[in-house]
């Protein structure tokens, strides 16, 4: 075993991870590597439910509310305050729904996709450093990774579309596919020129370079995030992750009105809940890969325990601008989103590369 | 403890989540056997042709370019993971780190170039590009 | 130079011919081949070597060239002249002028072609009488192959492809086999080599020979071997009984100037190879093997002659009898006296002439009647009398009349063939000389059935003189044999003094 | 000489003026697509192809490579030694380019009325830029990806006649072996690296010689074999042979030629380098328990037997020049076969002679095919009959395609062939083994001999069919021709320089 | 915590041996291309492994080299089978025997 590099990727950065944090509060700690494990899992659990309720939140609740806001509407309020307790009545209806499987749907890659779709779009909080130490893992390839198992949905979408053996299913899961891998790319560049600033794919180190304040003149100084060192690179990434979770005014895999629900059209009951989960879960990943890699993470005012506030924060603020491009904006057609991907932002992302990289190389 | 376990973990509850929905929709759900409701969905019509239709080449063709482009992702992350260290360290000039990379993207944007005058990511054709394009075909 | 240069003009002539317009080829080829005629015969004055060339005689027009060097032997461009190749080379020449001049009439598609090929092969054939290296000579020998193949298998006569195929079989195989050996010969000497220039490997076999044992075989058996490979080889080409059944078909297929050139100068290559690799650089073997070569020798006298008696065809008459004269030569070989290699080299020169004579006289009378039957033809003299007239002279010839070349050749052979001094060399000799009385036979009865008596053709075309420029070839072979047989020492001289060392095992 | 002030990496110019070359071919047609300017397009490619060749030619003589002992400029290593050029490399740079100018001169007139022109040419330029990397490549790294480089662009030509099933087909099977054999390649390459941890070559056989990999000498062992594998593809020798009649017949005939001559070559390059600079033979036996050259002795009695054998028996002429190739390879597969610890270069540098003398005689002899394709007189014997009674020029080309092929004089394959030959002989003393694979030589030739000269009678001797349309002359096509036949011919006198440069290159290998 | 290197072997051994098996067996070119693409990465496991055993990144660099080259790979083979179910309506390899053409 020779050197840095082989234990290199073993050893974390230097924040304190949740695994530890829950093992010291525990005592698991001291039982040992069945006691770690354990503590992992505990942590794991802790953030998976932490997103399945951010989501809970989101999906019958929030999202009806802002988009009643938008146009001039109260939306759910008779159960409890705010009508916060559909969430619970939404999730027993479409629990107990029937579960109608068509005819001649192949299984099991009809059941498979939907779990892979929540799945996958959980997989990529993993690395996500939420602040006050809510953070599961920080291996050095964070980033590469985000970006690896958020790809992974794709497949689901696909799986779905091909097996559900409907036209629409069909189109729309490869919509969702021609458009993810379309932009992907200008996704993952854009990153990158990100990643030329921090040096490192690490998410902790990503978010660490972009603590010192970048100027600061008057008493208060302009915190170094990304957004704000390079705006261009933001926009793209904003868009591109747009594409990327399919909300409008990309959201043609799905075309209510074009083909009917496109990818989930034979999905039902929990099915159904847990593609839509899946979404939701992706737009929160995208606004959190936003929030760590541009918006400085759980960076913010006040002491560093209020972190996670601070993140969650800033995620929702993404949330909130999908729902309101959703009622804003109108949808392109698939065409339209195909040479937007390829002949405009796909150059773009590759020309704010180069920018990045000679204005770095330049500065230095 | 290694994070690899820590997101294995995370993939074991993103497993067990949607297993235990499915347990639990299973003891709440009916189950009413009706064929007609497991009919193809043609919007309540009688579902017409083959459910496996012909789709556009292009999602093809954009396919096979995803698969160059993205690769070549793969070679650029080394490269800026390394760029900060390299340009402050002077041991080598700015266009021996920057050149190279220059270099590679200069050649891709050559194949998109190619890709693009060649209609490979164009989507939709008038009548008459296709008129064009039917004695390539 | 000059070799040199008479192998550039023929390969340029090829060249120029070949996409010429056939209208004007054979013209144009007739011209081109004058001038090595002429070049050859002003060196047949100017010539100035005495000696063998493989046994340190002093070469003339003698080049030497690097042209290789790999590994522990170098390959070099390697040409010159001595008293045997000298009057081979000229006879080369002069023969093809002739043959290209004697082609105008029969030949009367793809003209260029045809003659480009001639033309190659002159320039191939001058190499192969000229070559001291042994790959510069193998790469000639072989080149003579390809045209002539071509030759006889696209303007041959009806069974062309057969005939064609067969003769590049055998003779590839044959060439397979020689080539093999002699370069494992040159290994088996080992460091008494450094080059494949023939005086060396001469010198190195005849003053030593092969030392040590070859891929675990013993020095004698292998240098045996090698022998009998390297004459078997040769043997195809000559022909030799019993590998002689692809000439009478090359023969009879191939038109009139191929078979020209082959009767003249091909068989003539086989005998030379013999002469400059069996009997030079195997003084041992040749008096080891004398008795079977000489049994094979005689056996090709009689055996060809008695097969020319059988046959009706004109053509294949000469062939079966070449096969017989070749026999003689063979036989002079392995006398092994002055007189026998000089009478046998002497034949050479003389035999080529005789047949190519014949072939021509054959091929003009079949040019007019179509037949070459002697059954359908007969009384030719009152209508075509040159022709015939030639035809008989060359015929006495053949027959080894005094005056003539073949007399000279044949006397001189039969004189060396008894003073051979191996086993039964006197016995074998009167064979041979019974082997005349065939000739004289079947050339007799052939030549009665067709030019004398009342004329008659069953094929009825009407038979008038021939034009000029099939008879003038004829005229000049004739004159150049009658001078040989008038004045033998022309080139016989310079035989003997190239063959003298032979005998002598290399020292004068 | 210039090349002293050059850059050290301009010493790959001749690989990097084809990527040039390739590029702009790209972007002519990124800038015209629908454009089908044959002119344009081929003269590019062509003016690419001459111009690195004569980089290569310039390099060679003005002694790159040539150990500095000897005047010459001595190795240049480029990249930390991940290529270097040598003579060996600038050598089958010089082949490679020669084959691809034929080829894209001889494609002019192919490629009339074809749709896909500047893809074609681009994608012929590339592979032979992949050749030309090959060659100078000397870490199993770039070797892998020079060697995909050449073989992904060949896949696509074999195909390019996207309506022409056997086309199709041949770019099928061609790919799906390729696929097989780089993947069995890279695994070999993988082991090879867990038995050294290093991956370029001279690195490979310190280690070994250090005793790096002695624990591990199955692995490495393993890992040779499957290395051979991915070369015995590229070679088209046993037992990846299987591909090459489908491919070279199906692919259009100027592709065919392309890769069973320049493709073969590099494949060949890598068979040199990798097996005489990273498993050199004195330690290799001692640490994997066998030496390789066993497995090219059998491979090359095999591979020239199955190929001539089959070939004998086939009936379409593009059929037979593909078996015939497969031979081919089994005589230069000797080059390695007949090494032994104490040098062998005699043998090496004759299987390189061959190999530049392949390089023009089977390029023209699939080129008349190509010619006959473009007349479109049919493919099997029967139906070349009697063309020289309308194309003598071509014919006559031919014949001395063939007929070099065969080995017989005087023509420049007889001297390879002999080189051969005489160089087994030589390695016999080494090596018992060698014998047999003289002796399979012999009478592979003189099988060989038979059907090709079944081809030249089926041109001059035999009858034209009664019916045959007037054939034209296409212009790029003669021309590649007639120059593939006379430097056939030239190369016979002018033998000398090349073997010089043969075996100059084998020694600078061996020792 | 680490694993021996021989386990990778033996895992990537497998994973070969599997792509070679589904090479030897498939009929379907898609099917053939996948078991291909199976030996590649089992290449890609060894490169990685030896590279973490012998300690230099050369192993873990070149499997990124063939990483793009075996999606290079795929990119021409899907499109040569695009071609191929053109014209022959099949994927499958043993189909096309028209070599006769």
């Amino acid at each position: 075993m020779v050197g840095g590099y082989a234990t290199a990727p073993l050893q974390n950065g230097d924040t304190i991870l949740l695994p530890e944090r829950i093992g010291e509060l525990t005592g698991l700690d001291g039982f040992g590597v069945g006691g770690e494990l354990l503590a992992t899992f505990l942590a794991a659990f802790v953030i998976g439910n932490l997103m399945l309720a951010m989501t809970g939140v989101a999906g019958p609740w929030a999202k009806r509310k802002i988009t009643a806001a938008f146009t001039d509407r109260i939306a759910v309020n008779r159960l409890g305050p705010g009508g916060i307790f559909i969430i619970l009545a939404d999730a027993v209806r479409l629990l107990s729904k029937e579960l109608v499987v068509p005819e001649n749907a192949d299984r099991p890659a009809y059941d498979l996709a939907p779990i892979v779709v929540a799945g996958s779009a959980l997989l990529g909080f993993a690395v996500i450093p939420m602040g006050s130490g809510v953070h599961l893992a920080d291996p050095e390839v964070g980033l590469a990774y985000v970006f690896a198992v958020s790809g992974i949905a794709s497949l689901g979408l696909v799986m779905a579309g091909y097996s559900s053996a409907n036209k629409y299913s069909l189109i729309g899961g490869l919509r969702a596919v021609a458009q993810n891998i379309a932009y992907e790319i200008p996704l993952v560049v854009t990153g990158m020129s990100v990643v030329i600033f921090a040096g490192t794919l690490q998410m902790s180190e990503i978010v660490a370079a972009q603590a010192e304040p970048l100027v600061s003149f008057a008493g208060l100084d302009i915190p170094r995030w990304y957004a704000v060192v390079n705006p261009f690179a933001f926009v793209l990434f904003l868009v591109a992750n747009f594409a990327e979770v399919g909300r409008n005014p990309f959201d043609t895999p799905e075309a209510p009105t074009e083909i009917v629900a496109g990818y989930q059209t034979e999905y039902s009951s929990v099915y159904f809940v847990l593609i839509y989960l899946g979404e939701f879960l992706h737009i929160f990943l995208g606004g959190g890969i936003i929030a760590t890699i541009f918006l400085g993470g759980p960076a913010g005012p006040g002491p560093a325990e209020l972190g996670i506030v601070w993140f969650i924060v800033k995620i929702w603020a993404i949330f909130l601008l999908t729902q309101w491009l959703r009622s804003a904006v109108p949808r392109v057609r698939i065409d339209q989103l195909i040479e937007i991907g390829w002949k405009g932002l796909l150059v773009l992302s590759f020309a704010n590369l180069i920018l990045t990289a000679v204005i770095v190389g330049v500065l230095a | 403890m290694n994070d690899w376990i820590a997101i294995g973990a995370l993939a074991l509850v993103g497993l067990l989540i949607p297993l235990g929905m499915m347990a639990v929709s299973y003891l709440l759900r009916p189950t009413v056997p009706e064929t007609s409701k497991r009919a193809t969905y043609e919007s309540g019509e009688i579902p017409t042709g083959g459910t496996r239709v012909r789709f556009n080449i292009q999602y093809y063709t954009v396919a096979l370019l995803f698969l160059v482009f993205d690769i070549e992702t793969v070679l650029l992350f080394p490269w800026a993971v390394v760029y900060l260290d390299a340009v402050e360290s002077d041991s080598v000039s700015l266009l021996e780190i920057l050149g190279p990379m220059l270099l590679f993207v200069a050649i891709l944007l050559v194949g998109l170039a190619w890709a693009w005058r060649n209609g490979a990511v164009q989507w939709a054709q008038t009548p008459r590009q296709a008129a064009a394009d039917s004695d390539r075909q | 130079m000059m070799i040199e240069a008479l192998i550039a003009v023929a390969l340029i002539g090829a060249l120029v011919t070949f996409v010429a317009p056939n209208r004007v080829a054979g013209k144009l080829a007739f011209a081109i081949s004058l001038v090595p005629a002429a070049l050859s015969l002003w060196m047949f004055t100017a010539f100035d070597g005495s000696g063998n060339a493989l046994l340190d005689g002093s070469l003339a027009f003698e080049s030497h060239l690097e042209w290789i060097q790999l590994g522990e032997y170098s390959i070099e461009w390697f040409v010159g002249l001595d008293g045997i190749s000298l009057p081979l080379v000229v006879m080369t020449t002069i023969l093809c002028s002739l043959a290209i001049l004697s082609s105008w009439t029969p030949i009367d598609s793809r003209e260029s072609q045809f003659y480009g090929l001639v033309l190659f092969i002159e320039a191939n054939l001058i190499g192969v009488f000229s070559a001291l290296d042994f790959f510069v000579w193998f790469i000639f020998w072989e080149a003579v192959l390809i045209p002539m193949y071509l030759l006889i298998g696209v303007w041959g006569g009806p069974d062309r492809k057969y005939a064609a195929i067969k003769f590049f079989v055998y003779t590839n195989v044959a060439s397979l086999l020689m080539f093999g050996s002699f370069i494992a010969l040159v290994f088996g000497l080992g460091d008494a080599v450094t080059s494949f220039a023939l005086p060396d490997v001469a010198d190195a076999m005849v003053n030593g020979g092969v030392q040590s044992s070859v891929f675990g075989i013993d020095p004698g058996t292998f240098t045996a071997l090698v022998f009998i490979a390297l004459f078997l080889g040769f043997a195809v080409k000559v022909p030799v009984v019993p590998f002689h059944t692809w000439l009478p078909d090359a023969h009879v297929q191939a038109p009139t100037p191929a078979s020209v050139l082959l009767a003249g100068v091909l068989l003539k290559m086989g005998t030379y190879a013999l002469l400059r690799f069996n009997f030079t650089m195997f003084p041992e073997q040749v008096e080891t093997y004398a008795v079977p070569i000489a049994a094979v020798a005689v056996i090709s006298v009689i055996y060809g002659a008695m097969l020319a008696l059988a046959q009706t065809d004109l053509k294949r008459i000469v062939a079966y009898s070449s096969v017989s004269s070749m026999g003689y030569v063979i036989l002079g070989l392995i006398a092994y006296t002055q007189f026998g290699v000089g009478g046998a080299t002497f034949q050479m020169v003389s035999h080529g002439l005789i047949s190519g004579l014949m072939f021509m006289s054959v091929g003009v009378i079949y040019n007019v009647t179509h037949t070459r039957s002697v059954e359908e033809m007969s009384g030719l003299a009152d209508r075509m009398p040159i022709a015939v007239g030639i035809l008989v002279a060359g015929a006495f010839g053949y027959m080894g009349l005094p005056l003539m070349s073949g007399f000279h050749g044949e006397f001189t052979i039969f004189f060396g063939a008894f003073q051979a001094d191996f086993a039964y060399a006197p016995l074998f000799t009167a064979l041979a000389m019974f082997g005349i009385v065939i000739v004289a036979g079947y050339l007799l009865f052939a030549l009665q059935r067709t030019v004398f008596g009342p004329y008659h053709l069953e094929t009825d075309y009407d038979v008038g003189r021939a034009p000029l420029h099939d008879i003038a070839p004829m005229f000049v072979l004739l004159a150049l044999i009658i001078a040989l047989g008038v004045a033998p020492e022309l080139i016989f001289d310079m035989i003997t003094d190239a063959v003298d060392p032979i005998l002598n095992g290399g020292d004068l | 000489m210039a090349v002293y002030q050059l850059p050290q990496w301009a010493a790959l110019a001749p690989a990097l003026i084809l990527a040039l070359t390739g590029l702009v071919l790209f972007l002519v047609d990124s800038i015209s697509p629908r454009s089908t300017d044959r002119t344009l397009l081929a003269g590019t490619a062509a003016v690419g192809a001459l111009a690195s060749l004569g980089v290569a030619v310039w390099f060679t003589a003005a002694g790159v490579g040539t150990p500095t002992i000897d005047g010459g400029e001595g190795v240049i290593e480029v990249f930390d030694g991940q290529f270097v050029v040598d003579q060996l490399a600038l050598y089958f740079t010089i082949v490679v380019t020669i084959v691809t100018a034929l080829i894209v001169v001889a494609s002019y007139d192919y490629l009339a009325g074809h749709t896909y022109q500047a893809e074609y040419y681009s994608l012929v330029v590339l592979a032979s830029t992949g050749m030309a990397t090959v060659a100078a490549a000397n870490s199993l790294v770039t070797i892998f990806i020079a060697l995909e480089l050449t073989s992904l662009p060949s896949y696509a030509l074999v195909a390019i006649l996207k309506d022409n099933r056997g086309s199709v087909e041949a770019g099928l099977k061609y790919f799906l072996i390729g696929a097989l054999s780089s993947a069995i390649f890279v695994y070999g390459i993988s082991l090879v690296y867990g038995a050294t941890g290093v991956l370029q070559l001279d690195s490979i056989a310190e280690v070994i010689a250090d005793g790096g990999a002695d624990g591990f000498g199955g692995l490495l062992g393993l890992g040779i074999l499957m290395l051979l594998g991915g070369i015995a593809f590229k070679t088209a020798s046993v037992p990846f042979h299987f591909w090459a009649p489908e491919a070279y017949e199906g692919a259009p005939a100027p592709i065919s030629a392309f890769l069973s001559s320049a493709s073969k070559a590099a494949g060949f390059v890598i068979a040199f380098r990798v097996f005489n600079v990273a498993f050199p033979l004195g330690e290799i036996g001692s640490v994997i328990g066998f030496d390789w050259t066993v497995a090219f002795v059998v491979l090359a009695i095999v591979t020239m037997t199955v190929g001539n054998f089959a070939a004998a028996t086939q009936e379409n002429v593009k059929r037979m020049l593909a078996y015939s190739s497969i031979g081919h390879a089994g005589y230069a597969l000797i080059g390695l076969a007949g090494l032994s610890a104490d040098g062998g270069e005699l043998v090496m540098g004759a299987a390189l002679m061959h190999l530049l003398v392949y390089g023009f005689m089977n390029t023209g002899a699939f080129l008349f095919v190509a010619l006959a394709e473009h007349w479109g007189v049919g493919r099997t014997f029967e139906d070349y009959n009697g063309l020289s009674s309308q194309a003598p020029v071509a014919c006559t080309a031919m014949a001395v395609f063939l007929f070099s092929l065969a080995g017989i004089p005087p023509f420049g394959g007889f001297f390879s062939k002999y080189f051969l030959f005489t160089g087994a002989l030589e390695a016999a003393t080494a090596n018992a083994a060698m014998l047999a694979v003289a002796a399979a030589l012999v009478v592979n030739s003189a099988l060989s001999l038979y059907y090709y000269s079944r081809l030249v009678k089926a041109l001059w001797i035999e009858d034209p069919p009664a019916t045959r349309d007037r054939l034209g002359q296409p212009t790029g096509l003669y021309a590649a021709i007639v120059v593939a036949a006379v430097m056939t011919i030239v190369i016979l006198p002018g033998f000398g320089p090349v073997a010089e440069a043969a075996t100059g290159a084998a020694e600078a290998l061996v020792n | 915590m680490t694993v021996a290197v021989e386990y990778y072997v033996l895992l990537s051994m497998a994973v070969f041996c599997i792509g070679l098996m589904g090479v030897l067996t498939r009929r379907n070119a898609l099917l053939f291309l996948m078991s291909v693409e199976l030996m590649l990465n089992a290449a890609n496991i060894n490169l990685i492994a030896f590279a973490f055993y012998h300690g230099n990144l050369t192993g873990q660099v070149f499997a990124l080299f063939t990483m793009a080259l075996a999606a290079a790979e795929v990119a021409v083979g899907l499109g040569i089978i695009l071609v191929l179910y053109r014209n022959f309506r099949d994927v499958d390899v043993t189909v096309p025997t028209t070599m006769r053409w």
